[in-house]
């Protein structure tokens, strides 16, 4: 037995993503934001996209390009304090925005990736997070359903991947990409580093190769993954 | 009928073989076979079978038996290993059986009074691997069929199981019952009609051997 | 205030700051003071702060700021970040504040129709951290007490909120309300009470200064 | 700043377990299980435990030692099938016996780890492991409701420790051990070996060193520990 080979191109890769489709993408901040396949997903052009991501990066840079290019429709976030563009896109009404605390954004990811159905958790009872989510009682106790989130395709960012597409990640990198890379139909990793079968040993992968479905191997790191000065 | 259950893993899939016969089927795959082999207990890429004396002692499958690893192997705990199950990323999953109905159900895992060790994570694979097929003799060792229109015991996973595949044949489960697609070499269709505890659609054609 | 704030830190605690104000608190930590800082973007053992020229671009805070790690310091995704925090793991907080009331209820995430980025982490920072306290101005931009007997904003969590420390004072909520427990040079305990929107219960002895 | 050491005596780590309570110990037959901690319970003799864990190990080995010495009031486990003394002993009603799927028992505790009160799922829905649970509704679809499961004490065995308790593991030893090392008020770990601080690098971190509260060095690796012949 072998393991399948998945990399593949950038259009490969893109390709086959749809209008109205569920695009995670990993990231908070610049570090683990797949900044190159979120140029291609602006490229590709799919439209009426619902993304989940963390944060909306700061404005021109990371998702802003989607957000720029109209190409969003809804986003699932925790926090746009960066990118006053996406502020003023959520004022206006031009997208329409969902947030979640953070740590409860990351299980309902990992729930949909555990194939669960929803994680009950205190969190936000008795504030307006609260408002209009179903409650549960458990021995006593009120707790929120707070849905498994699924989506079509999760764009991944990985410090090295194999063939098979185990991950590694470094640093803060890591986020929100591990979990979002078990939760789409379609995981598409872009990678600083693709190395042959076992360069990355079995204990140190951090999303096992399962998961994933097309590995890109970046030729280039643009100028949006260096160190930002503000 | 190991080698012919052999022959239904496709090249890429990720697959899980249950304790028992399902793995043996490793035994029948060609050494550059590309295929994932995932094992609950928190490996994908599982090598070959280890002998005592060169086995690692942190290295089993879920049935305690000794493996290696290949190139690309992956180590993981156990909610990792059964997100990969329950998110629907195991193409394929091999499980023995006391009984399969007419309608896929699945009885594998306790006989009250007799055998109750815990599912442990049988149920899950029978529930959630997008294909289940079911590697079993044809009857039990009382001689009673395996194959029945209703399971008489507790089930593992309700309308779960597609192929199955005995001693005597290879059978489907579709919307209309149990199906014959082959015969093992020998084996009479009569046989495999009076060895089932179900009405079997036989095929228009000869059916093919294995 | 910031200096005072840092002695709120026992030995050995894990502690998460929060963006602003908070983030100082590590600069009046001593280099061989036994802590664990943890930031919720995935770090545990914050080490010093670095300048553009020396930072690694994988290598953030929650605030966005450049940081270092001290050995022993962990990476981890977001999940196991907020298990953390949810599970009851961080010691204490420190949170910057828009309003704190009389029994504790804090609100620092969204002021309607002016500013609502979202909640990022507070949320879960504020219900699940085993002591809470926050550092503020003691009074708005307008010059508004942020010490109220309610909160006008929305909640970030209700009831969190142990102890407050401000420019003015340190003040402990308390099953009876705020109670001063030391104020800063040069203020005087009627100030105090005069910059704070709800009854302040005063130390039978001489107030303590900062 | 620097981070606290958590290293001890054997001694010290196993004090102040008391009569009644629930222990997690890690391990997946062999593998991860904590020979050395559990022998240290024996002979500490606190009563009527709550155990949870995977398997129950072999005759004779790993926690068949507490079975053994009646210390085992109740056990919460998958699969016992190895292990012909304690089915003997839960036929006999000697000790009560929760079966639970493998891997819903891994998601309530990872559940109780990451300060969750449940998670929703569809696993064993129409068959009689579904028996008594409490059910929800959600989008039309019922789900069972699996509790969150934490512990007083949870015995964890690791491949390395550093001196703070950030942890690695091997192999498939790893199981239930980094869900367990989360869920536990107090957290006590052996490691074949103790590493100084930074011993671990960063990235390479299985249980972040928060979650353990005590490391213990193993000395030496008994026999429980080697491959088995059957």
């Amino acid at each position: 037995m072998r393991l399948p080979d998945k990399t593949c191109t950038m259009e490969e890769a893109i390709f086959g993503i749809r209008d109205g489709d569920t695009v995670m993408i990993g990231g908070f901040g610049v570090p683990g934001t797949p900044m190159t396949l979120i140029r291609a997903l602006v490229d590709h052009g799919a439209r009426d996209l619902t993304l989940i991501k963390n944060d909306a990066n700061e404005p021109g840079m990371g998702i802003d390009h989607l957000l720029q290019s109209g190409q969003v429709a809804r986003l699932i976030t925790t926090h746009l304090g960066l990118n006053s563009h996406a502020i003023g896109l959520m004022n206006s009404g031009a997208i329409q925005v969902e947030f979640n605390a953070q740590g409860i954004l990351a299980e309902r990811i990992r729930a949909g990736g555990a194939g669960l159905g929803a994680v009950l958790s205190d969190i936000g009872i008795g504030t307006e997070l609260a408002a209009g989510k179903q409650v549960v009682e458990m021995n006593g106790s009120p707790y929120l359903v707070e849905p498994a989130l699924r989506a079509d395709v999760a764009l991944i960012h990985a410090d090295r991947a194999d063939l098979f597409g185990n991950l590694a990640y470094v640093g803060t990198a890591q986020n929100f990409n591990p979990l979002m890379a078990m939760a789409a139909r379609r995981v598409i990793v872009e990678a600083e580093a693709v190395l042959p079968l076992g360069g990355i040993a079995a204990n140190d992968v951090h999303t096992p190769g399962v998961f994933v479905d097309h590995v890109v191997e970046l030729e280039t790191l643009s100028k949006e993954y260096a160190v930002v000065q503000r | 009928m190991v080698a012919r259950a052999a022959r239904e893993i496709a090249p890429g899939m990720v697959v899980n073989l249950g304790i028992g016969l399902p793995t043996q089927v490793v035994n029948h795959l060609a050494s550059d076979f590309p295929v994932c082999l995932h094992t609950e207990n928190g490996l994908t890429g599982i090598g070959p079978a280890k002998g005592y004396d060169t086995a690692d002692r942190n290295l089993i499958d879920a049935g305690g038996a000794y493996v290696s690893t290949v190139p690309g192997s992956a180590f993981f705990d156990s909610a990792t290993s059964f997100a990969i199950v329950r998110s629907g990323r195991l193409d394929l999953t091999m499980l023995g059986a006391f009984e399969v109905s007419a309608t896929g159900d699945l009885a594998n895992w306790k006989i009250p009074g007799k055998f109750s060790p815990g599912a442990g994570g049988g149920i899950e694979l029978a529930q959630k691997a997008r294909r289940v097929v079911v590697l079993t003799s044809h009857m039990d060792r009382a001689g009673n069929p395996k194959l029945k229109q209703a399971c008489a015991l507790p089930l593992t996973a309700r309308g779960c199981v597609e192929r199955i595949f005995t001693d005597m044949a290879v059978i489907d489960v579709t919307p209309r019952g149990f199906a014959l697609i082959e015969t093992a070499e020998g084996i009479s269709t009569a046989e495999v009609v009076r060895a089932t505890g179900a009405p079997l659609i036989l095929p228009d054609a000869a059916v093919p051997t294995f």
